[in-house]
């Protein structure tokens, strides 16, 4: 069965599976995975989901055209209305957005987010691109979504550098696993079919919380078929 | 009341210590002629407002232009990576970022375009950014005696637009994203149009409910076919990929000049050419 | 998901002490369909929100409806002259004026659409307003120490806006003026439209880049034509000025029901007629 | 010569002479007669002045249809641009607004405008219909300037019942006179040619303050023959 599917596949269709029918859905720039996803999600069980993205462009179409870009001018060419980043933010603070889709670097048990430096804040050892809108939307969304296609022990660490921000986080989505940050820290939620505890906890820089280990659903036929129609150029898979 | 002007012209009036807010977003209808131009002209110490920049920043921190950088994001797409020159000048120091959230730049922008001193932001509440930047402030809302974050308001001296079309007054028109340009173009004392095609204010009547920014807030406009290039110009030309590749190769900065030499006829060629009917 | 419904139906849904903004302005595309409905439900103790209002504010004075009117300007255009219900009510401790200056209005509706407590306003400094109402407050700005003045949010429960078109999804254009209807969309709790038509949403798409409002704000569409009479609604009809002044000439309570009863038919008949092609 | 032309006409004269090329310029609702002295000064001598309005149409090509009212769809319909009402306040708070036309029912030699009540201002013998604009656009415009089709001890005071604004209050126009606001007093520029300076002071309720009696310039032939064309149904009386 692993060879049906690759795990880029796998991560779409978990982030599709997390949306509900109905919810206002933003992502931002280099956020193909979650783009696709959303529209994955739309096509099979959240047909009202509203689509929000950088370039305000209202539930685009179509992504087939999207290429390189997840903030470029085809998404508002494809969409249905007109709703800027600065209406987009604005939505967030008044608690009508429903999940926003983030990255960042660095993590911590604690739900804490790094996308701004590592090291020191003013010397900065590397600076980081910054987290674009994390810093509000993670506390005013109401369920924020981080995907992450590296899993290894200095993406997931035991304290951050710089905390970017904190707040609304609900899940992380890795090539190896889902967190789910519940009680004021990241536990595991479930790791991939193709994968072992022992792998998960090799690449994590703290200890796993776990209470049973769970698998994650497998995609399905329909998922997988829906997903070569919609996305034919792979963008999903960009970040691999 | 004659506004337009080549892009020497225009960059000339562009003070040193300046702060500018750059239209477009990330790889996007950046106003590179302009941003060229600022780098020939040897232009120092200039502060750059965006929101989310790419090539713009990145070029401007290669040529020594910048000394300090408001963005909530800095960083080519997927496809390109990071900033290779930006990450370059903050690591060593020569330029300062004051990391926003985006938003934060939003918010600094409306309170300048409102002409007050600070914007209250609600989403802003957790996290080291607050504490160790001084444009942010945790106050005690008067009427509710609950705290509220401020951002402090950032006044551009020159907002720089690239659009498709204006007509000679300026009246422009953004076609597809609009991102914080529009926003830009009333925070800012100046507004500097540079545009891909000048049409006749006749002409561009008939479209008058899609001005985006109207000719009486705008002081310059310069005609530079293909300003934005390399990034997009939606409906006009795509991101160049080659360009792009080619920048991000290089090391050197009599290299990154040759670059920028190379695009030298085209950004000043065709500043007094004739309006379209 | 289907938000079409009657007039009945979404009048019900406002409750007594509510906070409500009317889109329009003065004399121009004031959703009276819908006022009238608040009347004819005698729903009581509302909030008014609006920059500059008339016949609508004045209708709602006329039959109790109101306790409370937050507005710059309460008075018809020159030829009608003042609002005669509005002045009795408040002149008579009926009513309260919470007086603004128009533009904080706006800052207070912003504060609403960015869920901040307060929004600084640059030009009221001076005059008897700032001391005399308890929702301007003048602080210290944190960044520079110099005075600044606050005027507080404005969260209204239900924007209700009348508009030329909409499709089933609540996607609304407003054609001409939009004076603070946009904001008011963006401040309030929920989205009530009024509209003269529905058109479908692939014809509404040809011209998406004109959507004011965007169909996920929206919470209730009303289909009610003339649903702006006897104010303008551009493209539709112009002020129905024999209805202004019959209106304007009645003084008793009686008279006034009597006058929203002979708009009963129009305004309850269309709910749930076709949509357009 | 008094025959030649009507007080609307002068007073509309005498407006369109306070502006000047380039200028930015607005006028509110119930402003008929600033519009119609507006396209005057842009026929004249002002062709760049820049006409905004409360519906938001920049520098409408005709003022013909605008009616009834100065705050209707007329404008925007035969506009240049749209600006809408709050960027005008935007523009105002920037100082990028030159000139704003307002209105008041009560002034004072102090400058004070009254706009609000008359009598207590909770309890009010008469509730005006508030200052619109006036409150933020007096302190911010480069200069106010009021017109008043009503001159009358009354509406001239010692004191005003209420401050609703003040600030940078430029001139006063009247049926009788023109004032300027000066030196923290407003005083008197010139007088009408029909009336004299007994008249003014009689229906002024504070003593008159000059140092010579100067009469406002008459309107010139072409000032009136370019009236008759702009604003064929004379709207610029619609006070009177």
């Amino acid at each position: 069965m692993v060879n049906d599917y690759r795990i880029s596949d796998l991560m779409t269709c978990v982030i599709a599976d997390m949306l509900r029918d109905g919810e206002t859905v933003f992502h931002g720039v280099s956020s193909q995975m979650p783009m696709v996803a959303m529209h994955l999600a739309k096509q099979l069980h959240a047909p009202n989901l509203v689509h929000l993205n950088i370039p305000g462009g209202v539930n685009p179409s179509s992504i087939k055209k999207a290429s390189y870009s997840s903030a470029g001018a085809d998404l508002v060419e494809e969409g249905e209305a007109y709703f800027g980043l600065d209406e987009i933010f604005d939505l967030s603070m008044r608690g009508k957005l429903d999940v926003a889709f983030l990255g960042g670097i660095q993590f911590d048990r604690h739900g804490n987010i790094n996308a701004s430096v590592i090291g020191d804040y003013d010397k900065p050892k590397v600076r980081l691109p910054g987290g674009a809108g994390s810093a509000v939307l993670i506390p005013t969304a109401k369920k924020a979504v981080i995907w992450r296609t590296k899993h290894d022990p200095r993406t997931f660490v035991e304290q951050v550098d710089f905390v970017t921000t904190r707040g609304n986080l609900w899940k992380i989505v890795t090539p190896l696993c889902v967190f789910v940050f519940r009680n004021g820290q990241l536990e595991l939620d479930t790791i991939h079919p193709h994968t072992t505890i022992e792998e998960v906890q090799e690449q994590t820089g703290f200890p796993l919380i776990y209470h049973e280990i769970r698998y994650t659903k497998a995609p399905t036929k329909e998922q997988l078929q829906t997903l070569k129609r919609i996305d034919p150029y792979d963008y999903r898979s960009a970040e691999f | 009341m004659k506004k337009q002007t080549t892009i020497q012209t225009a960059v000339s009036e562009v003070n040193d210590y300046a702060t500018l807010a750059l239209g477009g977003n990330v790889l996007h209808r950046a106003p590179m002629a302009f941003v060229r131009e600022l780098a020939r002209q040897k232009k120092s110490h200039l502060r750059l407002v965006k929101t989310a920049g790419a090539h713009d920043i990145d070029l401007l921190c290669a040529t020594g232009t910048v000394d300090t950088v408001d963005a909530g994001f800095v960083s080519y797409e997927t496809l390109y990576g990071l900033p290779p020159h930006y990450r370059k000048a903050v690591q060593s120091g020569k330029v300062k970022t004051n990391e926003h959230a985006c938003y934060t730049v939003i918010s600094a922008l409306r309170a300048a375009s409102t002409n007050v001193p600070f914007m209250p932001v609600n989403g802003l509440k957790f996290g080291d950014l607050i504490e160790r930047n001084d444009y942010f402030v945790v106050v005690e809302d008067p009427f509710t005696g609950e705290p509220v974050t401020l951002v402090r308001a950032i006044v551009p001296d020159v907002a720089v637009i690239h659009v498709q079309e204006c007509d000679e007054e300026g009246n422009a028109i953004i076609h597809g994203p609009k991102y914080e340009d529009v926003l830009m173009s009333r925070a800012a004392k100046k507004v500097m149009i540079t545009t891909e095609q000048i049409i006749s204010r006749y002409k561009l009547k008939q479209q008058r409910e899609r001005i985006d920014i109207p000719g009486f807030l705008v002081d310059k406009i310069i005609h530079v076919p293909k300003g934005a290039h390399p990034t997009s110009c939606y409906q006009k030309y795509d991101v160049d990929d080659r360009a792009l590749k080619n920048f991000l190769s290089l090391k050197e900065r009599r290299e990154i000049e040759k670059f920028i030499d190379q695009y030298q006829q085209q950004d000043h060629a065709v500043g007094g050419r004739a309006v379209r009917w």
